[in-house]
Formats: structure tokens, C-alpha cells, sequence
């Protein structure tokens, strides 16, 4: 089981109706490794992502996880192997409270979520497990807000605490900083950084800075097929990277 | 009546509109959405011809400013004067009429529409936009989703559909809200191409954007947004000057 | 024994059965205390009236409730068997007046009989027997049953046959609608390649109107084969029109054209009526109960609020009314009188808004209804 | 999905402690009506609707589906229990609980089929098969079609109490329904409780996070359909009938009112609206055909100005949840 | 053979008022995403104008075809211009709850005035008659609301689906704020297109008046069997909800010869059984 590799992809393919989205391909994430996958715009990033969780069924291929064939599970099923997502767009239940929103993740593990003859007092058990959460998220002045009264970025914040309170193994984060300020990118990219340390993260950006400083190695996808894969430095120098999606005028 | 009179304006043709003027002034601009007040007093001008951005934190009210203009906010007061015609009052699809475009930052892409009614969607107001061979070249992702479902194109396709479908309508008034959200860098540069383009052929751009690097590429001014009030603003050539007091107000 | 009775008039205000009871019942009955005289000796009579909208347990909660709060002596019309039935229950525990006008059941002059209740009008059996019989003896020996599938048609449709075949005729088939079609088409079309001589119509209101206007439009009449409504009210056939329902044969026990008195009776009906309208025999009904009620009342000298009591002694009278003419309440609450088979008028023949019906035949009332021998009414047994 | 109670009011301590001195004052006062003169037979016939706009909210207010079927788990139930004190002769506990059972069965098939679609789609898979049961109860010949199933024996409930009695009946029903109503309180404030109200806010988030959404909702189905079945039973001794106006469309449209006037998603929200719907019913009855009217400008009426209901609104004003 | 060839075509005239309110209601339901509750009570008054029409102004079958549903479409316009466009921007179910309230109304006060058995409505003098087709008679006024209704839907599929109108419906739908803001009158065209979905109900009712009576309540159970249809369909195009309406009536039609006990329900069986597989409908696309 100490594979090194946590999550593997051979010739996972999306068609369509014949237009193929993701074709042919082999994906290894290393454990305990950020790993980004970047690409020009529809070059099938989130649709890798859809097919990963579940949320699309590959047209081909195999998806291992932790050497486990999970090509035909449900989406449902698959987060509770712990390989879990967010979305591009923020997810939080709206008008539960911070705290309430990271319960809903811990009740789901520790059972007792379809006890409907017991009193919700059972769950306060969990309210220390989720302030800890909040508070490694830098929200523990929030646990009380609903989470719709909450700034963009502390609601991704809050998004990214939810979902280790699953205690994943392995993230998949879509865009994670897309339309946040720069401050907010730079306390969500320092949260990652963190983070990283107990779990493997999968990641789709394209603030190439934030890629440059957080990946250990990028995936880059054009046209639904790996064109490259490396460690920033070394793509920035592929002739062929410049022309697909850094751009000319890139360093 | 009132747009048939716009109509009949010479300047607001894009071609002409180039020769500067003011084009859209702002004054004590204050919007609500329900009860929580979010605008209080936006005081800016556009001139014709001018690329302008916006800038600020999020939630600062950038968004909101451009929703105001174009009337989709339920409560707002104070003064937005287009071609020197109010339109603080009028209903947005008059505004629209009026040749002012608008590129929302959720993209709104239709999902019961293919990319080719989403692009062809916004009726032609007046002549003097881009065919759609034009868009074609600046975009040739579009051209090869054709009659794709709106919505299944990539988050980066949607954005340059958004901007896309905004060019054919001939408005010569265009607001952006950040066009390059999600975009590789690659078409951020196409983008930035675009822009200087519509510039020249006479369009008026109001941006807003938190890729301060790119804005920096292609405005003329700059204004700052803060807490629903513009706290400063200054032009391309005091960029320079003013790089310290936008590190504090950005926190870039 | 004080002299204040309260009558309550329970009907379908609003449904389907508004316009053949309904306002028109609660008129009817304030009518038969105006006539009854019994105000100028002192008498004080109220009415109250309650829309049962169909349900059962509408019904059933009206009644207790008039009963209980309201001190409600006799409760009249109550058309829709279910309801009636329900009410039937309430009426008996509570030792009231049942006159029943407007239900076809006639389970509740059999099985459900109660010492309280009087059955006016009509019934299931009557209708089978009166038109059945005649239809057949006229020359209507083939029959094919349009039946609505619940319990009141396949009781019409059971009793009918019955008739016929008794009478020598054949039944060569049937079919059953559910309640409330639209569309009969289907059906027609099938009674139509059945070549039977009678349809008949086990069905009631809407889907009797339905069935009759569309088998017109599928020519059915001028095939040959002739309709046969089991239960058909005035204001039916004001719906349907004369166009469409001319030839039709049906029976009721009452019409108001019949003679002068029943002339008299309507004209001043019609003069109270939103839209004029004649009485139906549903009406009628609930006017000639309550009028043999009252002077049931007025021979006891008092009102005894005591219902078993008061039905004994209605029991122990004749009926006899301008609208029913002679008759008498059998022992267990059936009350007898005449029926009256007739047949819609063609538009040229008709002289008025409500002149549908020429008579074709009278049936005396002990040969219209239940003979009691084979009534299962337990009142009997004793 | 947008939420029908448009603003969800926290759960606090206090809110939970103002809701259960809400909860012993109305049972206190329900508990006096026998010495107050009023009719018993109304207060009766209202609390089993309430108990039955209950059931019915748990499943629009908390689980954001709109049944508009939920006639059939009462008629359902009423007929079993009926038939089962008339032709099988049970005593009324055990009626009690055949209605239940069946209308236990009855939600697990109609959720089976409905609860994967949502919206009014729901909204309409549910009347349709609402009224697919109407059709087969019409003609099905244990339920005697339009006559219904009439006169039934009311019996000792365990030997003991002696339902003919008004006042029995009355505390029979009024424990009955406090029963079904402390249930519905309890499930609302269950961890289970607490996952459907995170489904409703954000229902592909829920899965994202591993819960199968569906499973959730079907149990909120089948608890609300099993406690309308409740609701049916108990309506059975009120009235001594069981008949096809309790699995009528227009019986699921009044549960809808019922709720509505009181306030969606409100814990006594359905108990005041079905106590005024029903007293309006009994006082209007004069006007006869106005009443549909009435009732139809009511909802307008809520719909348009005052949807939060009359509990809704009160529970806004002083900002807490009742 | 020749019954089955008769019960077919009988069929096909049910599914004609199918198929016109199930697509007055994808109408609706694709342009002001609600269901229209009201569509049977409206339908109703569409039979209700032609009835008064005739009685009241001698105006004959052919011009309330045309009166009719404007008629009823201005009342519905105004409806949706007094009410139903307070509830933009609020859940779905509102609007269901509201025309569900409207359809009470409406119903309450025809039965209020004109009771519930029904007024009488003549086929049009050019109508009347039948053909002998040689296995079955069929009344010309029958042949006439198939062929008729057939025209109507398919002209309106092809309004809606193929003209830019079609377009601005479905993107309104889906964000009415950003196709005002390009420049489209938005609330007029809502109106409007409720307008049309009503009309098409009022047109259904003007057909149904000479067959059926006109009732105050001919509408409120159709419409049930109308939802249950749409279910079927999926409500995902006019298409869809035109040719499963015209497929319903035929199955039903059938089921009344081989089975009539189940003719009421086998709508409601066929739905479930579609939902049992296809979750979403027929041509559904996911709510
Ligand atoms: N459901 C779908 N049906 C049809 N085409 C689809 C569907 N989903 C995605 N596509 C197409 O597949 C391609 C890849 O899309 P994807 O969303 O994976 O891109 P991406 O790499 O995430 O891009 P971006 O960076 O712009 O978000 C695009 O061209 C898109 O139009
Ligand atoms: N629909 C809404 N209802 C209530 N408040 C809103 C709404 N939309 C925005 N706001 C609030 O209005 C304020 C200004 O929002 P706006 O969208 O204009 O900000 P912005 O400057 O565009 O920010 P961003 O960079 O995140 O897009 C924020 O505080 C936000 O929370
Ligand atoms: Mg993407
Ligand atoms: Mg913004």
C-alpha cells in the first residue's frame, strides 16, 4: 500500500459527441505532492476533474486510486475513499454558521447523520474537531457567521476547511483562487502550502505564480492530451508550453 | 423617443466618438441591494474613445458601479449622465439601446442556447460592430464550438464567448468586468490585443480588473474603488508615481 | 313540548349537484314552511343550510355539528350517496329527522335503514325498473350497459339487467367508463358496433350529459339505436339541449308541467330562482318532505325532538302534496308515489326555456319501488 | 437551490428554549378545551390536519420538496385503519397502526419513484401519483368507491378508554397529535435533520462531501408520509368514515394552504394554519360557493404579500425560529 | 382490426387537447419557470368566452376561435403583469402556488354563476355531419381539432424553436437581467409569451366546447392528467411535449378499447413507469 503513487490515470479519455475533451491520458500523482495541472483554456482541465470524481463518466480508460479501481464508482462513493473536491464556484451551505458547515463534513464520517430520533446536541461532540479546523483555516472569528454574511475569500477558506474536515487524503481544487484579491490569494496559497504537508493536492490554476511557488511538478494539458510535465523552471523553457499557453510575451 | 433621439447623435457613433468628449459622467452615485447600502457617491468620467479601469478589493463595489450604470441594481440614486442623457432612471434594455454593452463577471453564458445563439444572442443595436469573421480570428476557439451547448464549453471559452457576443451589437460603450478571469495567459495577451484594437476603432472601454499587471497593459486612467466611493484615481503616465499608494490600497 | 323546530338543508352548494339541489333545495324547503301555515299558530321555524361539497366527512361534520351546537331538528335533501349514507349514521346517533331527497342509494331504505330516516323521491331500483321495463316492453330487447365504473353504476346496471332479461329482453353486453370522462368516443364506438337497440346509461351528471352529446355526434341516434338515461335530471337536459337530447327516455317523479297545482308550485319556485329555474324533482322532494314533516308536527302538538318519534308518526300518515300527489311512507322510510316516464321533446315541439318533457308513461308508485318483500331494511324484522 | 423560507433563522439555545415554552403553552391551551365550551369535533378534526400540515412541512420546509400528494397518506391510512376496525374488527390501537404501516409501505414506493426529480417536478410526480390512487381507491371495492367506508366502530383504545366518549376521543387525539408533533420537532433538530438542511442549501456540495443526497431525502419522505399516515389514522375515529375527499387533489392543495398561511418552514407554522383554514371552512360554510374563491385568494394573497406566513411573520419580527 | 383502426383515431383527437395544453405549458413552464396551475381553469374560460360569444353577441364558432384566446391571453397578461411578475427571482414553487390559487379563483366564481352541470355548445353549422370512413364514423368537427390542433402546434414549435423569439425566450429564462440588459424588453416579451401559452389553453378550450359541456370544472382534472403528461415528455422541447401528448391520447385511446377499468390511470401508470427508468422524462433534460 506505500505506493508512491496515490493516484493513477492510463488512456482516460472524454469524447463528446465526437469531440474529445480528454483523450488518452495517463495521470500519476505522487503522495503527499502538489501537483497542478494547468493548460489553455478547454483543454479539458475541470473536465479531468469531473471525470476523476465521478461527476462525468470517462469514455475510455482506468482510474486507480490508492491502487484501487474506481473507473465505475459513484460520486458519493468516491469522496468517501477520501479523494475529494471543490468546486470552481464557492460551495458552502449558506445559511448554516462556519462551524455548521465544517459539522456537516465531520458527522458525515463519524455516522449518526441518518439518526433522526436523536437530538442534534449529539453533534456538539464534534464542535471541537471543527474550531480546530476553522481555526488552521485562520476563521475561528467566524464560527458563528452564517457563511453568506462571509467575504469571498474567507468563504473559500471556509470551503477548503469543510472539505479536510473529511480528512481526505487527496484534494482536487479547481481554480482555488480564481476571483479573489491578492491578499486573499496569497493566505489561500500560504493554506495550501500548509495543508500539503498531511495531504496530496491536485490543482487546477492559472495565477502562474501561485503555480510557480506552490507545485512540486505540472501537468500541462492542451487540446485533452498531456504536452508536458515537469517542475515550473522547466517548462517555462519548452518551446512548446510558450506557444500553447504562456504566451509570447512570457519571460 | 428618447433613443431615436440618441440615435440621430452624431458623436455616438463609434467612429466618431474617437474625437474625445465626455462620454459618460457619474455623479453621487449610491446603490443598495435590499437593505445594505453598497455604492455611497461614485464620482468618475469617461471620455470617448478612453480606456478606463477600475480598481479595488474585492467587494469594494467595482461590480455594483458597472451594474448601476447599466440599471440592473433595483435602488440606486444620484446622477449617471450617458451622451449627456440621464439614464439613472431608465430600464436597462433602454440603456443597452443606447449603445452601452455589458460583460458580466459571471460570464452569464446561456446553457439552453448553442455558442452560436449565445454569440448571436444580443440584438444589433446599430451598425459599426464586428462581423462575425472578425470575432472568429480573435477567438478561434468559438468557431471550432459552434453548436456546442453554451454552457459545456471550458470556464476560459465562456469568458471569450461573454466578450465576444458583446462586440457584434455595434455598441460603441463597452463595460468589462474581469474579462481575464480564468483566461491562460496566452489569450490574456489576445485579450489585451483585443482591447487596444476596439480602442482604436473608436470604442470606449470602462474595465475592471484585479490583474492590476495586465490593466496596467492597456488603460489610459485608472480609478480606485474603496468601500463604495472612488478614493483616487490618476492616468497611465502617473503610474509610476503612484505604484506605493495602490500597493496600500491593493495590497498588490 | 315547545313549538321551535330547526330544519337544516344539507346539499352541494357549489359541486355537480348544486343546480338540481343545492340553493334550489333550501328555497324549497323555506317554501314548505311558508305553506305549512304553521308560523301564524305560533310556530317557530328556522332553516339553516350547509354545503357537505360532496365529502363524506364534510357531511358527517356538519351534521354533528348541527346537532350538537346548533340544536337542528330534521336534516333534508342531502343528494350524493356517499354523503347521504355518512349523514344517515350521524342523524340516527343523534336521534334526529332524516329526509333524504337528493340520493339515489337505495341502501337507505335496505341494508343501512334507519328508524329515522325517510327516503323521498327516488332510488336506484326505481329507476331500473321503470325505464328498463318500459324501454323493453316498447320493443327495446337488446341492451348494452355505458356504465360508470363505482358502485352506483354497477347497482343501475345490475338492477336494470335484471329487469330486462326478466322482461325477456337481452343484455349482449356493457362497458365500464370511469367516473368523470371527458371523452366517451371510445366507448360510443363499442355500443355502436354492438348493435344492441338500447344504450343505456348506468351513469349520473356529467358523464350522462357527456355520453348523450357525443353519441349524437357520432350519429348514434340515427343509426337506429336508441339512449336510454337511467338517471337524467331537469337540469340535465337543460344542458345538454334540446337538439342533442330530443327522444331521450327517462323516468322522474315529478315534472313541473304535470298539472295546475304543480304549475302554480314551480311559477312561484322560479320567481325566487337566480335564473329562473323549474324545480327538479330533487326539489320537489325535499318540498313535500318537509311539508309531511310538519304535519307530522303539528299532529303531535309540539315537536317532541325526538326522531324516532316523529318518523313513526310521519310513517303512520298518507302522504298527500300538490306536488307528489297521494302516497305513503312505508316501514322502512321509502316513500311511495307515482313515477313518471318521459320522453325530451323536439325543439320544435318545445313552447319555453324549461318545456323539455312530454309524458310517455306513469308507473304507480308499488310498482316503481322495492316491494317490501325484498326489502333488507332490519326495521322490517320486528 | 433558493430556499422557500427565504431568510433560515440560526438555531440557537434560547431559540430551541423559546420553542418549547411555545410548545407547553399550546398544549396547555389544547388541554383546556374540553372546559371551554368550544366544539371538540372542530378542535379535533383541526389537529389531525395539523398534525398532517406537519408531516407535510417537515418535507417542504426542511427537505425543499413540495409534495402535492400528501392527500394520499392520509386517505391511504384512513381507509387501512378503516378497514381494519370495520371488517377485520381490530381494536383502534392496532387500526392505529395498520394505517401507519400502510402508509409506510405507500411512501416507500411513491418516494422510490418520485424523490429523484426535483422542483415542481417533484411537485407534479407527486399529485399524479396522487391521483393515480384516487383512481384505484374509486374503484377498488374495498374502499366502497364513492360511498366510502362509513360507520365505523370507534372501541376501547387498549381496553380502556372508550373513544365513543368525546372527551376520551378528544385526549386520544390531542396525545396523538402532541406525540406526532414532539417526533417532527425532534427530527428537525436530529443530526439527520441537520444533513437535510445542508442538502437543501447546497445539494451538489452535500455529495461532494460523500453524502448519496437521495437516500437522505427519501428518509425525510418516508418519515413525513408515515406521520401523515398518522395524521389519517387518527382522523378515522374523528370522523367514523373513511372516503375519497381525504385522497383528493384538492385535499393536497389545502395542506399546501394550510402551511402556507401558517408559515413554511416554521415548527407551529402548519398547526395555526390548519386551525384557521379549518375554522374558516366551518364559519364560511354559509357562503357556500365563495369558499373555493376565498381560499384561492388567500394563497394569492400569501403568495404575494406574506409568505413567510402568520408564525413566519411573527417568528421574523422578533427574530427567532418558531 | 377495424375497431382498433377507429379507437386509434379517437385517440388521436384527445392527444390534439393534450398536446395543445401540455405545450401552452412548456410555453410557460420554458419562458416564466412555472408551472402553470391555472392552465385548466384558463382553458376553461376559453370555452367559456365562446359560449358567450354565441349566446351574448352572435358571434359564431370561427371568430371566437380567434377572439377567444385573445381574450383570455389580455386576462392573462394581465395576470402575469399584476402577480405572477411579483415572484421573479423567488423559487419556482411560488408560481405554482399562486396559479394554483388563481385556478381556485377563477373556478370558484364560474361555479358561482353558472353552477356545475354544464352549458350547452353547438358544433358549427359547417361541421356538423360526419364522414363514413368504412371502419368508423367520424365526425367531421372531430377530424377538424385534430388537424387543426396539429397546425396550431407546429406553428408555434416552430415560432419558439426557430425564430430569434425562440432564442430571447430560452435565454430569458435562464437570466432575464442579462437579456435586458442587451437591450431586449424582457417583462414585455414575459407578458407576452404568457400571454401566448394561456391563448393556446383558451384555443384548446374553444375546441373542446362543441364536444365536450362547457363546464367550470372540464379543466381541473384534465390539467392533472395534463402534468402527468408533461412528466412523460420531460418538458424539455415543444417538440417533446407535442408528440407525447398526441402518443398519450393514442395509448389511452386504446387502453379504453382492450381495458377500459384503467383507461383513467394508465397516464398516470406510464408515468410511472418512465420515471422508474428514465428519471428525467422522455426528453428531459435534468431539472
Ligand atoms: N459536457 C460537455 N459537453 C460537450 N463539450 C464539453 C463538455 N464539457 C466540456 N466540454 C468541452 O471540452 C473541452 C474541455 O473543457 P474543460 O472545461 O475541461 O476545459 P478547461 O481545461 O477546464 O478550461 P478552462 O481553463 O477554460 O476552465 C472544452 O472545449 C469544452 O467546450
Ligand atoms: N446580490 C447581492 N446582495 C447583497 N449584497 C451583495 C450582492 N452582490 C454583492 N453584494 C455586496 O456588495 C459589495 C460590493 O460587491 P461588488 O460585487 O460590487 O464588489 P466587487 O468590487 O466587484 O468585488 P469583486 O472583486 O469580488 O468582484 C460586497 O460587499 C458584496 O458582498
Ligand atoms: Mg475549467
Ligand atoms: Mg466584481
Amino acid at each position: 500500500m506505500a505506493d508512491e503513487f496515490i493516484l493513477e490515470t492510463e488512456g482516460l479519455s472524454k469524447e463528446f459527441a465526437g469531440f474529445f475533451a480528454v483523450r488518452d491520458v495517463a495521470l500519476k500523482v505522487r503522495r503527499g505532492s502538489i501537483h497542478a495541472l494547468i493548460g489553455p483554456n478547454g483543454a479539458g482541465k475541470t473536465t479531468c476533474f469531473n471525470l476523476l470524481t465521478k461527476f462525468l463518466k470517462p469514455s475510455a480508460g482506468k482510474i486507480l486510486y490508492k491502487g484501487q479501481d474506481i473507473t465505475a464508482m459513484a460520486p458519493a462513493d468516491v469522496a468517501r475513499l477520501g479523494l475529494v473536491r471543490s468546486f470552481q464556484i464557492s460551495a458552502v451551505f449558506p445559511h448554516l454558521t462556519a462551524l455548521e458547515n465544517v459539522r456537516v463534513a465531520l458527522q458525515r464520517q463519524h455516522g449518526s447523520s441518518f439518526d433522526f430520533w436523536r437530538s442534534k446536541s449529539v453533534l456538539n461532540r464534534f464542535n471541537d474537531r471543527a474550531r480546530d479546523l476553522l481555526n488552521d483555516v485562520g476563521l475561528s472569528e467566524f464560527a458563528n457567521t452564517p457563511a453568506v454574511e462571509m467575504p469571498y475569500g474567507r468563504k473559500r477558506a471556509l470551503e477548503i476547511a469543510t472539505t479536510l474536515a473529511l480528512d481526505p487524503e487527496m484534494m482536487l481544487l479547481d481554480e482555488p483562487m480564481a476571483g479573489m484579491g491578492h491578499e486573499d490569494i496569497d493566505k489561500i496559497a500560504a493554506l495550501i502550502k500548509r495543508i500539503s504537508a498531511k495531504y496530496t493536492i491536485l490543482m487546477v490554476e492559472h495565477n502562474l505564480s501561485v503555480v510557480a511557488n506552490l507545485s512540486d511538478i505540472i501537468t500541462v494539458l492542451t487540446r485533452g492530451q498531456v504536452l508536458a510535465q515537469g517542475h515550473y523552471s522547466e517548462l517555462t523553457k519548452d518551446e512548446r508550453v510558450k506557444e500553447a499557453y504562456l504566451g509570447a510575451g512570457h519571460a | 423617443m428618447p433613443d431615436t433621439a440618441i440615435a440621430e447623435a452624431p458623436a455616438n457613433s463609434p467612429a466618431k466618438a474617437a474625437t474625445g468628449g465626455n462620454l459618460l459622467q457619474i455623479r453621487n452615485l449610491e446603490a443598495w441591494y435590499g437593505e445594505s447600502h453598497i455604492l455611497h457617491g461614485i464620482n468618475f468620467d469617461v471620455n470617448a474613445g478612453e480606456v478606463v479601469t477600475l480598481l479595488g478589493r474585492n467587494g469594494a463595489g467595482k461590480t455594483t458601479t458597472l451594474k448601476s450604470i447599466m440599471g440592473i441594481i433595483g435602488k440606486r440614486t444620484g446622477s449617471v449622465k450617458f451622451n449627456n442623457q440621464e439614464i439613472i432612471r431608465a430600464t436597462s434594455d433602454k440603456i443597452a439601446r443606447m449603445g452601452i454593452a455589458f460583460c458580466p463577471e459571471e460570464r452569464g453564458i446561456f446553457s439552453s442556447l448553442d455558442v452560436r445563439e449565445n454569440l448571436t444572442l444580443p440584438p444589433v443595436i446599430r451598425a459599426g460592430g464586428l462581423s462575425l469573421e472578425q470575432i472568429f480570428e480573435l477567438f478561434p476557439n468559438l468557431k471550432e464550438r459552434l453548436n456546442s451547448q453554451g454552457t459545456k464549453l471550458s470556464g476560459g471559452e465562456q469568458q471569450m464567448l461573454a466578450i465576444a457576443r458583446i462586440l457584434r451589437t455595434g455598441a460603441s460603450f463597452l463595460m468589462l468586468d474581469e474579462p481575464t478571469e480564468g483566461l491562460a495567459p496566452v489569450i490574456i495577451q489576445q485579450i489585451g490585443h483585443t482591447i487596444a484594437r476596439l480602442k482604436k476603432e473608436g470604442f470606449t472601454i470602462l474595465l475592471v480588473e484585479q490583474n492590476f499587471r495586465f490593466a496596467s497593459t492597456v488603460a489610459d486612467r485608472y480609478y480606485v474603488v474603496e468601500h463604495g466611493k472612488i478614493i483616487d484615481g490618476f492616468s497611465n503616465a502617473e503610474l509610476a508615481a503612484n505604484m506605493d499608494k495602490l500597493h496600500t490600497y491593493l495590497g498588490v | 313540548q315547545d313549538k321551535t323546530v330547526k330544519i337544516g338543508a344539507l346539499s352541494d352548494q357549489s359541486g355537480l349537484y348544486a343546480d338540481l339541489g343545492g340553493p334550489g333545495s333550501t328555497l324549497a324547503a323555506q317554501m314548505a314552511v311558508e305553506d305549512s301555515g304553521l308560523a301564524a299558530k305560533g310556530w317557530k321555524i328556522d332553516i339553516i343550510s350547509g354545503d357537505h361539497q360532496n365529502k363524506p366527512d364534510i357531511g358527517t361534520a356538519i351534521a354533528r355539528q348541527w346537532f350538537d351546537v346548533d340544536k337542528v331538528d330534521i336534516i333534508v335533501d342531502v343528494p350524493n350517496s356517499g354523503v347521504a349514507l355518512a349523514v344517515n349514521n350521524v342523524v340516527k346517533e343523534k336521534n334526529g329527522v332524516y329526509i333524504n331527497s337528493g340520493a339515489a342509494t337505495s341502501d337507505l331504505t335496505n341494508a343501512q335503514c334507519s328508524p329515522n330516516t325517510v327516503h323521498w323521491t327516488y332510488d336506484t331500483y326505481m329507476l331500473a325498473h321503470t325505464t328498463g321495463q318500459a324501454l323493453v316492453k316498447a320493443g327495446g330487447d337488446s341492451w348494452f350497459f355505458l356504465t360508470a365504473d363505482y358502485a352506483f353504476g354497477a347497482a343501475l346496471e345490475r338492477d336494470t339487467s335484471a329487469v330486462v332479461t326478466a322482461n325477456g329482453g337481452k343484455v349482449i353486453g356493457g362497458v365500464k367508463h370511469p367516473l368523470n370522462t371527458p371523452d366517451f368516443s371510445s366507448f360510443l364506438l363499442q355500443a355502436q358496433s354492438s348493435k344492441a337497440k338500447i344504450i343505456g346509461l348506468a351513469n349520473a351528471g356529467g358523464d350522462t350529459t357527456n355520453t348523450i352529446k357525443q353519441a349524437a355526434e357520432f350519429g348514434i341516434g340515427k343509426g337506429g339505436q336508441k339512449l336510454a338515461a337511467l338517471l337524467l335530471f331537469l337540469t340535465d337536459v337543460k344542458a345538454i339541449g334540446l337538439e342533442t337530447a330530443q327522444g331521450l327516455n327517462f323516468t322522474e317523479t315529478f315534472y313541473w308541467d304535470m298539472n295546475d297545482q304543480t304549475r302554480a308550485f314551480s311559477k312561484r319556485f322560479g320567481e325566487k330562482m337566480k335564473n329562473g329555474a323549474m324545480p327538479t324533482m330533487v326539489q320537489a322532494g325535499v318540498y313535500a318532505g318537509v311539508r309531511h314533516y310538519l304535519k307530522a308536527l303539528e299532529a303531535l302538538g309540539g315537536n317532541p325532538h325526538d326522531g324516532v318519534k316523529i318518523v313513526e308518526k310521519m310513517k303512520s300518515m298518507p302522504t298527500e302534496d300538490e306536488l307528489f300527489g297521494k302516497g305513503e311512507i312505508q316501514p322502512n322510510g321509502r316513500t311511495i308515489h307515482n313515477a313518471y316516464l318521459f320522453e325530451v321533446k323536439k325543439p320544435s315541439e318545445s313552447k319555453g326555456p324549461w318545456d323539455f318533457y312530454k309524458l310517455v308513461g306513469t308507473v304507480p308508485g308499488d310498482q316503481a319501488f322495492t316491494p317490501l318483500s325484498e326489502s333488507k331494511c332490519a326495521l322490517l324484522k320486528k | 437551490m433558493t430556499t422557500l423560507t427565504d431568510d433560515t433563522l440560526p438555531v440557537t439555545p434560547r431559540a430551541m428554549r423559546d420553542e418549547m415554552i411555545a410548545f407547553v403553552l399550546m398544549a396547555l391551551l389544547l388541554a383546556s378545551v374540553p372546559f371551554t365550551g368550544v366544539y371538540p369535533f372542530f378542535v379535533m378534526q383541526a389537529l389531525c390536519f395539523a398534525l398532517l400540515a406537519c408531516a407535510f412541512n417537515l418535507l417542504i420546509g426542511y427537505g425543499g420538496l413540495l409534495s402535492f400528494g400528501h392527500a394520499m397518506f392520509l386517505g391511504t391510512a384512513g381507509y387501512c385503519c378503516a378497514h381494519a376496525l370495520k371488517v377485520w374488527a381490530l381494536p383502534p390501537e392496532l387500526g392505529i397502526l395498520v394505517g401507519i404501516a400502510a402508509a409506510f409501505v405507500l411512501s416507500l414506493i411513491t418516494g422510490y419513484i418520485s424523490i429523484r426529480r426535483q422542483g415542481i417536478y417533484f411537485s407534479m410526480i407527486t399529485l399524479a401519483l396522487s391521483q393515480l390512487l384516487y383512481f384505484i381507491y374509486l374503484q377498488a371495492p374495498f374502499t366502497h368507491g364513492e360511498d366510502g367506508i362509513q360507520g365505523i366502530p370507534q372501541g376501547h383504545m387498549f381496553g380502556v378508554f372508550d373513544l365513543s366518549k368525546p372527551t376520551v376521543l378528544y385526549y386520544v387525539v390531542l396525545v396523538g397529535f402532541l406525540a406526532g408533533f414532539l417526533l417532527i420537532f425532534r427530527i428537525i433538530n436530529s443530526p439527520f435533520g441537520e444533513v437535510l438542511k445542508a442538502i437543501r442549501e447546497n445539494e451538489p456540495r452535500a455529495i461532494s462531501l460523500g453524502y448519496r443526497t437521495d437516500q437522505y431525502k427519501f428518509l425525510a419522505f418516508v418519515l413525513s408520509g408515515t406521520l401523515a399516515g398518522f395524521a389519517g389514522a387518527l382522523k378515522v375515529f374523528v370522523a367514523q368514515n373513511a372516503s375519497l375527499t381525504d385522497v383528493h387533489w384538492s385535499m393536497s392543495g389545502e395542506v399546501v394552504l394550510m402551511t402556507l398561511v401558517g408559515g413554511l418552514g416554521t415548527i407551529f407554522g402548519p398547526v395555526v394554519g390548519a386551525f384557521a383554514i379549518i375554522a374558516m371552512q366551518q364559519y364560511l360554510a354559509g357562503f357556500g360557493q365563495w369558499v373555493t374563491v376565498i381560499q384561492g385568494s388567500i394563497f394569492v394573497i400569501c403568495v404575494l404579500t406574506f409568505r413567510r406566513g402568520v408564525i413566519g411573520e411573527i417568528a421574523h419580527y422578533f427574530r427567532r425560529s418558531l | 382490426m377495424q375497431a382498433l383502426y377507429a379507437q386509434l383515431l379517437v385517440g388521436l383527437i384527445n392527444g390534439s387537447f393534450y398536446a395543445l395544453l401540455s405545450l401552452g405549458l412548456a410555453v410557460i413552464f420554458g419562458m416564466l419557470n412555472i408551472i402553470n396551475f391555472a392552465h385548466g381553469a384558463l382553458y376553461m374560460m376559453g370555452a367559456f368566452v365562446a359560449y358567450f360569444l354565441l349566446s351574448l353577441g352572435g358571434i359564431n364558432y370561427w371568430w371566437a376561435l380567434l377572439i377567444a384566446p385573445v381574450i383570455v391571453g389580455i386576462f392573462g397578461m394581465i395576470l402575469e403583469r399584476t402577480m405572477l411578475q411579483w415572484l421573479t427571482g423567488l423559487d419556482h414553487l411560488y408560481g405554482l402556488l399562486l396559479t394554483f390559487g388563481i385556478a381556485l379563483i377563477v373556478q370558484g366564481v364560474f361555479q358561482n354563476y353558472f353552477g356545475s352541470s354544464g352549458l350547452p355548445y353547438a358544433i358549427p353549422d359547417q361541421l356538423k355531419g360526419g364522414m363514413n370512413l368504412g371502419f368508423m364514423f367520424l365526425p367531421v368537427y372531430r377530424g377538424w381539432v385534430v388537424i387543426f390542433s396539429l397546425v396550431v402546434c407546429i406553428a408555434t414549435w416552430f415560432l419558439i424553436e426557430k425564430t430569434r423569439l425562440g432564442a430571447y425566450l430560452r435565454a430569458a429564462t435562464e437570466n432575464p437581467t442579462l437579456v435586458r440588459a442587451f437591450g431586449v424588453n424582457v417583462p414585455r416579451m414575459i407578458t407576452l409569451t404568457y400571454g401566448l401559452g394561456v391563448g393556446l389553453a383558451a384555443l384548446a378550450g374553444v375546441l373542446s366546447a362543441p364536444i365536450n359541456q362547457v363546464r367550470p370544472l372540464m379543466g381541473a382534472d384534465l390539467i392533472i392528467v395534463v402534468f402527468a403528461v408533461v412528466v412523460i415528455g420531460g418538458m424539455g422541447s415543444i417538440m417533446g411535449s407535442i408528440i407525447t401528448g398526441f402518443a398519450l391520447g393514442v395509448i389511452e385511446g386504446l387502453t379504453k378499447y382492450f381495458y377500459p377499468e384503467a383507461s383513467n390511470t394508465v397516464v398516470f401508470v406510464l408515468m410511472v413507469l418512465v420515471l422508474l427508468v428514465k428519471p428525467t422524462g422522455l426528453t428531459g433534460r435534468a431539472a
